[in-house]
């Protein structure tokens, strides 16, 4: 049973910097709604929700997760954004014996290296991005590819990742320009993306980057073109952000998209009641590991951690954000991923109607074979 | 084909002309900063937030007042000119007597405060600005497909610059002004209304960075962050040109522009240091920057 | 009055001259082709019209500013390419214009801070504030010497005008300097002080060479051996106080119709 | 030349009698921190005095030598990597990995402080800036930093190969013996004829060059002490959370560490000690409630440069127990 | 004659220092009156108090009738009234002749340019550079320059003659004389007694923030003992 007569779980986001779009606020709405949907109580005890703003900083994300666990009884840590950040509590997590789950950063670290018995990525991955938008875009043609990567780790990753996927799927790579992060000005890239002739610019970058260069190609004409542009990590909230004037014809991959059926769209529309827009995978995701969390509690009858992070890896995930997900010995949970193209303007019927659905990438295609992943569980 | 370090000479105008474009930015943005700089010797860390600030403004008016691009282009910065001359008269006029250090930090809290409010009441990733329909769409000019908006940047701006420029090195009242930021006392005993002038400077200085702000919309997205991430590239600049100069700020916001642009085609990678190191081997030559008198 | 004083003979022979002196503002020549030749133990005054270059010419010689032209020698070493710091290591000390104290410093700090490099005190971080305190029998002296014992401990912002310029003077001659560079060293100071610094400084240039500029005539009068005349920066008229004051030149230009 | 509230009160202290009440004062919070492990969550604690060393290093420089720099984060997220690399990647020992981040730091601060000291005032602060901010590029972008990864699961390491780090008594413990050390160095440094001589050129640059001073090198050396020590914080630090990241080296660091100093007291010993305590835990607390952090700390930075610029530490020296006990503060017009 | 500034009971201060304890005196129209006293009695804060440049101050200024305690800083120029700063005030990011062009003309009846450069030759032939690129004396000629200009009626002097070559001093004392010739008025602080006994009409001795004695020029040569005593000329 639970341990100190209640289940505390945290939420740990950006909420105030660059990713607080990305899931924020809204994230801890998300949680909330898992708590109620699965009863406000597991094994007798209160479920309790905390949330705070680690501000991107690894050292306060840690300060306060290290709080949490040592004189606040948190139970599990959920979300954290940013990699430098998830990684940093997923060590403590595993050194404190608590479970910690993923669902905003994108690092393959996570369940690579530096894996965890404690830790579970949940929502998506570099690698998931990867062969979402670049193995399924060259099947439907887009068999040229040039990369405007951000010139860092995370955008060498995606450009990696994504340029082996095409070229495993007889695309090729003609070119690659790396551009400094934060940067306003794409018209150069561009130009040299335009001049190359691929026939899908990949952007491999983020953010307010991802945005830039979206808005400025849409003002150098390139995708009237004739040229496809394809965002690794771009969400609905970007695109809400960005317009549909100046998103359209982008392709991107989510883990989710409210309105993909009837029971995703009446999920979104309640989501929406509480926080003002619709859910993109960050939201869902957050909703569907806390929800699984849950379960696995009820299924080990503890709050334990080994117990259950046994459960955990055991348990197929079925909610409306994955049906008949798996959990792979890495922590990674595998779940099909949909290959998105922003709507036309005039294509879009209601408000935050943006997608139309291209494809969906099995699980098992989208996310690395674990036992590939360098993770020392995974031989174990 | 005719190519030029390698490159075809094609692009190599084209890239050119970008260059020229982001330098508009940079020259708009720096002679703001040099004006305040220069008139009241605040290194005004808020400059990006004005920036920013302008850009909001447009946004806000066209998406809650239906108020277009035009009319923003005029009431934007007279708005943000208006705030700042509140700033200035309510807070920042206390520092003046004071070690100039104090300007830059309590300007450095401001654009913090700021940009925390924005990021606050409408998230970080950004607000989407139309084009305006009569500069929509672009030409071929054999070398590169522009942007007619873009071409309107160049021209608006300059044009702002020099004008400025005209202000306040030949007319009396700029001359009012450098005297007052020397020793205001002595010229506010000559018969010169100096609070007022200040006032007016600083909202003069916000009003170009809000300025500028407008003409970026339209082309970058309009986020709470826009600011900081140019602003310590415009310092760059104004380091570079000479702190005071205004002149000097406006042509390193150009030449710099180009610079940074001829290195996106060469050595992308270098393009966001570019500017330092053209900073670092400036002050080696020169301390005083390119066109900054010795103190 | 005692100031110690370096045990070097006390004949007069050349320590510090220039040749060529040229120095180019843009398009404005602001000394031209200046030759001069400062000896040791001798008050040597430097006269001439507002704007005739004598400031410039200081900042010449102490390298405060680089001659466009010319050559400088201090005590047989040529220093035309040497920085002001170093040129003051080897024993060519000014004063300003304008009044250079440390304000925030007391009196005897002040002329601790100028006795600490001579002394070998300065780059010590690693050692106590009360290393200094060797050097306070020297600055006590010092101090008395200028009449300055009662501010001892005052803060040096807090003097008036008179006593900053006096306890200016007393940091100059704690560096113990070959060669004296004083900037109208009586400006703004009160009568009972203009008679205390001239005696000061009769009193140093028994062992150093004293280059000085100065407005006030009767002090060039009584205090130096040597007048030289500058005008638009090149040298009008040189010799001794007589001779000069008689040539109409420098009256016209300089000293006016009447007995100023 | 500045018009700070920057004063020696030490040196100043010497000449009073009430040093019977200053050595308690510092007794007692000697005595505080020796204890406070028992009432507060020693992580935190030891946030705090990383930060508090940094800003007593930063001060050193501004306080002191009335140059501020904008860049002083590229010393401290500098050492924190060097420091992080070190005891992860080459497996020395914690002491030895410090001595790494130390030695980084101060080379890092001999070629940014070349450029830096050749201007003064704002334009100083403003190179500082830039030179910083290509530093921070060059972390994003190299290789060992691991980007924004950044570098993780830093072991901590046995001191002298025995006393065990990861206990976290143990390391507390040692983050205050680093912590006094630090400052008993910079207090040192100050109340020096070296910092005598640094005094006198912020006071009146010209003269000092014209007693034979090179202007230059002094303030060099400042500055490399300066970031040395700004680095023996970054790279402590790095050992106390286990990782370093790209936030260390950012210029929202560099703008922090001010806020410290100015909030504590510029130009006062302890002062970055109170303005680092209350940051810290301002942060900690703001994570958690309904509130973005940027909106306080930019609210606070203009607060106190308008109302208390002294600082904390500043107005309680200048007030009037302050004055009684001998601390007095003073004023610069 | 007709008094044109009547100053009683003047106190001033600097932040919680007391400088003038009720300072009184009267300068008539087209009078020059000197103000003579050692280093650091107040005479300086005397000129800046009665400009209204020292804001904490009590007592009464009045100017042709007017009371001046009331009237903002940058409207006493407009009254008629030039202040020379004793530092002279001389901006570094101004030409000469920008300098000279700054203080806005109050009145008719000012030099004209021409007139000054007539007066000044060194200032015409400098007239591009920078302010502060003048020698201390070519930035003495241009602060009074400066005034001149403007057609004030009453010219407050502080030490114009430091730092002066004796020929400049000599024409300056002549320029004085012609303008007293045109009926301005001039209050001068002066340490320079072989000056100030060609130009003035009045002297008044302060000590201790007070008025501690008035002669006409015409008894200096009587007073020479007492002025000894307390200048230590
Ligand atoms: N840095 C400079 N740039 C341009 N001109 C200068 C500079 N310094 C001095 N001058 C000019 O050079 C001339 C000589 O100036 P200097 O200060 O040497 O005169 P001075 O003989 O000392 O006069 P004074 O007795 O009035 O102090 C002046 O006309 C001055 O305007
Ligand atoms: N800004 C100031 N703050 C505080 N005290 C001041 C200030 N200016 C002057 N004082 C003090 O006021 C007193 C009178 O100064 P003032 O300048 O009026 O003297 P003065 O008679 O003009 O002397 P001098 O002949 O040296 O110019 C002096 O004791 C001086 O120290
Ligand atoms: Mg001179
Ligand atoms: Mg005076």
């Amino acid at each position: 049973d639970a341990s100190d007569g209640r289940v505390k779980i945290g939420i740990l986001n950006d909420q105030s910097g660059v990713y607080a779009d990305f899931g924020g606020k809204s994230s801890y709405e998300a949680a909330l709604m898992a708590v109620e949907d699965f009863g406000g109580k597991v094994l007798g005890v209160p479920v309790e929700v905390v949330t705070a703003d680690h501000q991107n900083k690894p050292d306060i994300a840690s300060n306060i997760a290290r709080q949490w666990y040592d004189t606040e009884q948190v139970d599990s840590i959920m979300e954290l954004t940013t990699s430098s950040v998830a990684l940093a509590v997923q060590a403590i997590s595993k050194e404190k014996k608590k479970i910690d789950i993923v669902t905003g950063a994108a690092t393959t670290e996570l369940t690579g290296k530096q894996c965890s018995p404690y830790g579970f990525h949940w929502a998506y991955d570099t690698h998931s991005l990867a062969v979402g938008t670049g193995g399924a875009l060259v099947k439907q043609g887009g068999d040229s590819w040039f990369f405007l990567t951000a010139d860092y780790a995370f955008g060498y990753s995606l450009e990696e990742n994504t340029a082996n996927y095409v070229k495993e799927n007889g695309g090729s790579v003609v070119g690659a320009v790396r551009h400094p992060l934060a940067t306003t000005d794409f018209s150069s890239f561009l130009l040299q993306a335009q001049s190359s002739g691929a026939k899908v610019i990949g952007l491999a970058n983020a953010g307010l980057d991802t945005s830039n260069a979206i808005k400025q190609a849409a003002e150098f004409g390139i995708v009237q073109g004739g040229q496809r542009l394809a965002a690794l990590l771009f969400t609905l909230a970007e695109v809400h952000g960005l317009g549909l004037e100046a998103a359209q014809g982008l392709t991107l991959t989510e883990g989710f998209y409210w309105n993909r059926n009837e029971e995703t769209a009446k999920f979104g529309k309640r989501f929406m009641e509480r926080t003002g827009k619709m859910p993109n995978m960050t939201h869902a995701g957050t909703y569907s590991a806390v929800l699984q969390y849950l379960k696995a509690i009820e299924k080990a009858g503890s709050d334990d951690a080994d117990a259950v992070a046994k459960e955990l890896h055991a348990l197929p995930v079925n909610d409306v954000f994955a049906q008949n997900g798996t959990v792979a010995p890495n922590g990674r949970m595998i779940h099909d991923m949909y290959l998105l193209e922003v709507k036309k303007p005039e294509e879009s019927k209601e408000p935050w109607d943006y997608f139309k659905v291209l494809a969906t990438i099995p699980g098992k295609d989208a996310f690395m074979d674990p036992a590939k992943s360098g993770c020392e569980l995974v031989k174990s | 084909m005719t190519t030029i370090f390698g490159i075809p000479i094609q692009a190599f105008l084209g890239q050119l002309l970008i260059g020229l474009i982001n330098g508009s930015f940079y020259a708009l943005l720096s002679l703001g900063l040099a004006i305040i700089f220069g008139l009241l010797r605040v290194i005004n860390f808020a400059h990006g937030a004005q920036y920013m600030l302008g850009a909001f403004t447009a946004w806000l008016l066209l998406s809650h007042f239906g108020i277009g691009y035009w009319p923003a282009l005029i009431v934007a910065p007279l708005l943000v000119g208006l705030l700042g001359a509140v700033i200035e008269r309510t807070m920042l006029r206390r520092l003046y007597s004071l070690d100039p250090l104090y300007g830059l930090l309590f300007t450095f809290g401001l654009a913090l405060t700021v940009e925390g409010t924005f990021r606050y009441l409408y998230g970080a990733s950004g607000q989407p600005y139309a084009t305006p329909a009569l500069l929509a769409g672009g030409t071929n000019l054999g070398f590169m497909f522009l942007p007619i908006y873009r071409g309107w940047v160049i021209a608006f701006s300059l044009a702002v610059c020099l004008g400025t420029w005209l202000v306040i090195e030949k007319t009396k009242l700029g001359s009012y002004l450098r005297a007052a930021t020397e020793n205001p006392v002595l010229v506010q005993s000559f018969g010169i209304n100096v609070p007022f002038l200040l006032t007016l400077t600083y909202g003069l200085g916000a009003a170009l960075a809000a300025l500028a702000g407008v003409l970026a919309a339209p082309i970058y997205q309009v986020s709470p962050l826009m600011g900081s991430n140019i602003i310590i590239i415009v310092f760059a600049v104004v380091v570079v040109g000479g702190m005071g100069s205004i002149m000097g700020a406006i042509i390193t916001g150009y030449m710099l522009g180009v610079a940074e642009g001829l290195t996106k085609v060469f050595y992308p990678e270098a393009s966001n240091i570019v500017i330092f190191v053209i900073m670092a081997i400036v002050l080696l030559i020169r301390p005083a920057g390119l066109f900054g008198r010795d103190a | 009055m005692t100031v110690t004083l370096s045990s070097q003979n006390g004949a007069p022979r050349v320590v510090l001259s220039a040749r060529g002196l040229r120095r180019d503002f843009g398009g404005f020549t602001a000394v031209k082709d200046v030759d001069l030749d400062v000896h040791h133990a001798r008050v040597h005054a430097l006269i001439g019209p507002n704007g005739a270059g004598k400031t410039t010419v200081f900042n010449l010689l102490t390298k405060f500013l680089q001659p466009t032209h010319g050559t400088i020698t201090l005590l047989g070493e040529d220093i035309t390419n040497t920085a002001p710091d170093k040129v003051a290591r080897m024993g060519l000390v000014r004063s300003f214009q304008i009044s250079a104290v440390f304000p925030h410093l007391t009196v005897l700090d002040n002329v601790r801070v100028a006795l600490q490099r001579p002394n070998n005190l300065a780059t010590q971080f690693w050692k106590p504030l009360s290393a200094l305190e060797v050097l306070n029998a020297k600055a006590d002296q010092l101090i008395r010497s200028v009449g300055l014992e009662k501010e001892r401990n005052a803060t040096a912002a807090d003097l008036s005008y008179g006593r900053k310029r006096v306890l200016e003077i007393a940091t100059t001659l704690a560096l113990d300097p070959k060669v004296l560079l004083l900037d109208e060293p009586m400006a703004g100071m009160g009568h009972e002080d203009v008679g205390m610094v001239a005696e000061i400084i009769r009193e140093v240039a028994r062992e150093r060479a004293v280059l000085m500029v100065e407005h006030n005539l009767s002090v060039v009068e009584t205090l130096c051996h040597h007048v030289t005349v500058l005008q638009r920066g090149e040298i009008l008229a040189e010799g001794d106080y007589a001779a000069v004051s008689e040539d109409p030149r420098v009256r016209t230009a300089y000293m006016g119709t009447e007995e100023a | 030349m500045l018009d700070m509230t920057l004063t020696l009160e030490l040196e100043k202290q010497k000449e009073r009698k009430p040093v019977v009440a200053q050595t308690i004062f510092l007794g007692a919070g000697l005595a505080l921190l020796l204890l406070a492990p028992l009432f507060f969550y020693p992580v935190f604690l030891m946030k705090i005095l990383c930060f508090a060393l940094f800003a007593c290093a930063f001060n050193l420089l501004l306080g002191y030598t009335g140059l501020l720099s904008f860049g002083h984060a590229a010393f401290f997220g500098g050492a924190a990597y060097f420091t992080a690399h070190a005891v992860k990647e080459w497996g020395v020992p914690p002491e030895l990995g410090i001595l790494v981040g130390v030695v980084g730091a101060a080379l890092l601060g001999a070629v940014i402080g070349f450029f830096a000291i050749r201007r003064q005032g704002i334009y100083f602060a403003m190179i500082t800036l830039a030179l910083a901010q290509m530093f921070y590029f060059f972390c994003l972008q190299a290789e060992f930093t691991h980007g924004e990864d950044g570098i993780q699961s830093v072991p901590r390491g046995h001191l002298f190969g025995f006393i065990d780090l990861s206990q976290s008594t143990n390391m507390y413990y040692f983050v205050l013996a680093v912590f006094v050390i630090g400052i008993a160095i910079i207090w040192r440094i100050i109340n020096s004829p070296f910092g005598m001589i640094l005094k006198s050129i912020r006071e009146n640059e010209t003269r000092a060059i014209s007693l034979g001073y090179s202007v230059r090198n002094y303030k060099l050396a400042a500055f490399v002490m300066s970031a040395a020590l700004t680095g023996l914080a970054g790279g402590v630090k790095a050992l106390v959370f286990q990782f370093a990241t790209l936030t260390d080296v950012g210029w929202q660091m560099s703008g922090e560490v001010i806020l410290m100093t100015l909030l504590g007291g510029i130009g006062t010993l302890i002062g970055p000690l109170f303005g680092a305590g209350l940051v810290v835990t301002l942060q900690n607390y703001l994570a958690t409630s309904e509130f973005p952090v940027t909106i306080i700390t930019g609210l606070v930075f203009m607060a106190c440069v308008l109302l208390f610029r002294r600082g904390i530490v500043g107005e309680f020296y200048n007030s009037r127990l302050g004055r009684k006990l001998g601390f007095e503060h003073r004023h610069k017009h | 004659m007709k008094p044109l500034l009547k100053v009683s009971g003047l106190n001033a201060w600097y932040g919680e220092s007391h400088i003038l304890h009720g300072v009184d005196m009267t300068v008539g129209e087209g009078e020059m009156v000197t103000l003579v006293g050692r280093n650091g009695v107040g005479k300086t804060t005397t000129l800046r108090a009665i400009m209204g440049i020292v804001r904490e101050r009590k007592g009464e200024i009045s100017f042709a009738g007017e009371d001046l305690i009331r009237v903002p800083l940058h409207r006493v120029a407009h009254r008629g009234i030039g202040f020379i700063p004793e530092e002279r005030g001389i901006f570094s990011t101004l030409s000469v002749y920008e300098n000279l062009l700054l203080p806005p003309a109050v009145a008719k009846g000012g030099m004209t340019i021409d007139e000054i450069f007539e007066l000044f030759p060194n200032l015409h032939e400098r007239r591009n550079s920078q302010g502060t690129k003048l020698s201390g004396g070519e930035q003495q000629m241009l602060a009074i320059a400066r005034i001149l200009r403007t057609g004030v009626r009453m010219m407050l002097l502080d030490e114009p003659t430091e730092g002066l070559a004796p020929v400049i001093v000599q024409r300056i004392g002549d320029v004085l004389k012609k303008l007293k010739e045109r009926g301005m008025t001039v209050l001068i602080v002066e340490q320079n007694f072989r000056f100030a006994s060609k130009v003035a009409d009045r002297f008044y001795l302060m000590d201790h923030g007070r008025v501690a004695g008035e002669f006409p020029v015409s008894e200096l040569s009587q007073r020479m003992d007492m002025l000894h005593d307390v200048l230590g000329v």
